[in-house]
């Protein structure tokens, strides 16, 4: 049970990620969630700006990541939250999961993209053409929530 | 002595990062300390007011009902939007 | 919505795969699956044998992947599944979904897989230490189909 | 003709990959087919009386009520495990 917590400005790998994920021969899944700057429907997205609570976020992330492996049996699990200035379709946030079956690791990694979209202190600033704005928190997100309680 | 952050908007709103209140020999909440820190001005009324901030204490997330003492690192922030 | 099926002997890269999937700007999610040979509890694994019927694998790992489309608003769609015989730790199988948002990529990825499983024409005769066994169905992968219905 | 497949470890016990039936003329389920070839012999009577076998017809998964005419392909396996 590794427990890999990142909090970063440079970008990160999706293949070197996986390839740590992957070493566990008792291992027979590996989930992995990438979540990238998307274009805005309402303006041009020019890029955003990531703020975060430095200390707490390592600590949310942490929480979040040992309850899931209080929750299923998982092998190594990795969480890395990027923070700064990033463009459009720049990588943003990875959550990776090992586990010996499917369901463990597809459960376990949006249970962790769930709570950290909900606990862990980082705010999204976005530059548009039309100008700056924080971007809102989603109720889609606090209700994804439920279905863990 | 309590030390205090405000992040995100909040810390825009209220041009102000961190501050702190001498609370020595006074048992608070963190909702009492907010209403102290309204209190300073309308300004400060009115970002404040808000009943969506969240708070923690010791980097942790708790209740506005959260006891706080002197030493503690209190935060208040909007809603996370990270991910 | 691209769709990419492949059926192969060699090996797949992960990290090819994931930049394909990533390319699309509307697109702020990607969720991959990657299936490993892993290690059994009861003998030692010296690998295994993967057989298939050529021409309905393709089909129906269309169908399934054509099916989560029409469910979820997702991109680009891809699924690889190997044959012949397998090391372990190697590969098996991926399926990797990008979407506008996260629900639907976790949500289609689980979906490609517990059908894959229940569905697609795949056989594993596993090779141990102590012979050769053809690998049985799971009751947990009937199961598995259930939420989707 | 109908073409017809066996599939992983009934391919095996029943030792062949492929066989033809001449059906020329009737209607015939899958079923019905699957009980012509458990009639060749008692090992073949024995592996292919599996309540669990598996039936696609021009490569769809189908039930064994699916009825099938000259010209298609019957396939007949266990329960797949790939993934």
């Amino acid at each position: 049970m590794t427990l890999r917590i990142q909090v970063q400005q440079q970008d990160f790998s999706v293949a070197s990620e996986y390839e740590l994920l992957r070493q566990d021969a008792r291992c027979g899944a590996v989930v992995t969630f990438t979540g990238l700057v998307r274009e805005l429907a309402e303006a041009e997205l020019l890029g955003m700006t990531l703020e975060h609570y430095p200390g707490m976020t390592e600590q949310a992330l942490t929480q979040i990541a040992t309850e899931a492996q209080q929750r299923w049996q998982l092998g190594a699990v990795s969480i890395i939250h990027r923070i700064g200035t990033l463009l459009p379709n720049e990588q943003i946030v990875f959550v990776g999961v090992a586990s010996a079956h499917r369901a463990a690791g597809f459960a376990a990694g949006e249970f962790i993209m769930d709570y950290l979209k909900n606990r862990a202190p980082f705010w999204k600033k976005e530059h548009t053409s039309s100008g700056e704005y924080w971007v809102a928190a989603k109720v889609s997100d606090q209700a994804a929530l439920k279905r863990w309680e | 002595m309590l030390k205090i952050l405000f992040f995100a908007a909040l810390r825009e709103r209220l041009a102000c990062a961190n501050t702190t209140l001498d609370i020595t020999g006074q048992h608070l909440t963190a909702r009492e300390v907010l209403n102290k820190l309204a209190s300073q001005s309308a300004h400060w009324q009115q970002h404040l007011a808000n009943a969506e901030l969240l708070c923690a204490v010791n980097q942790q997330l708790v209740d506005l009902s959260h006891p706080v003492a002197a030493g503690d690192e209190l935060a208040f922030f909007p809603p996370v939007t990270g991910g």
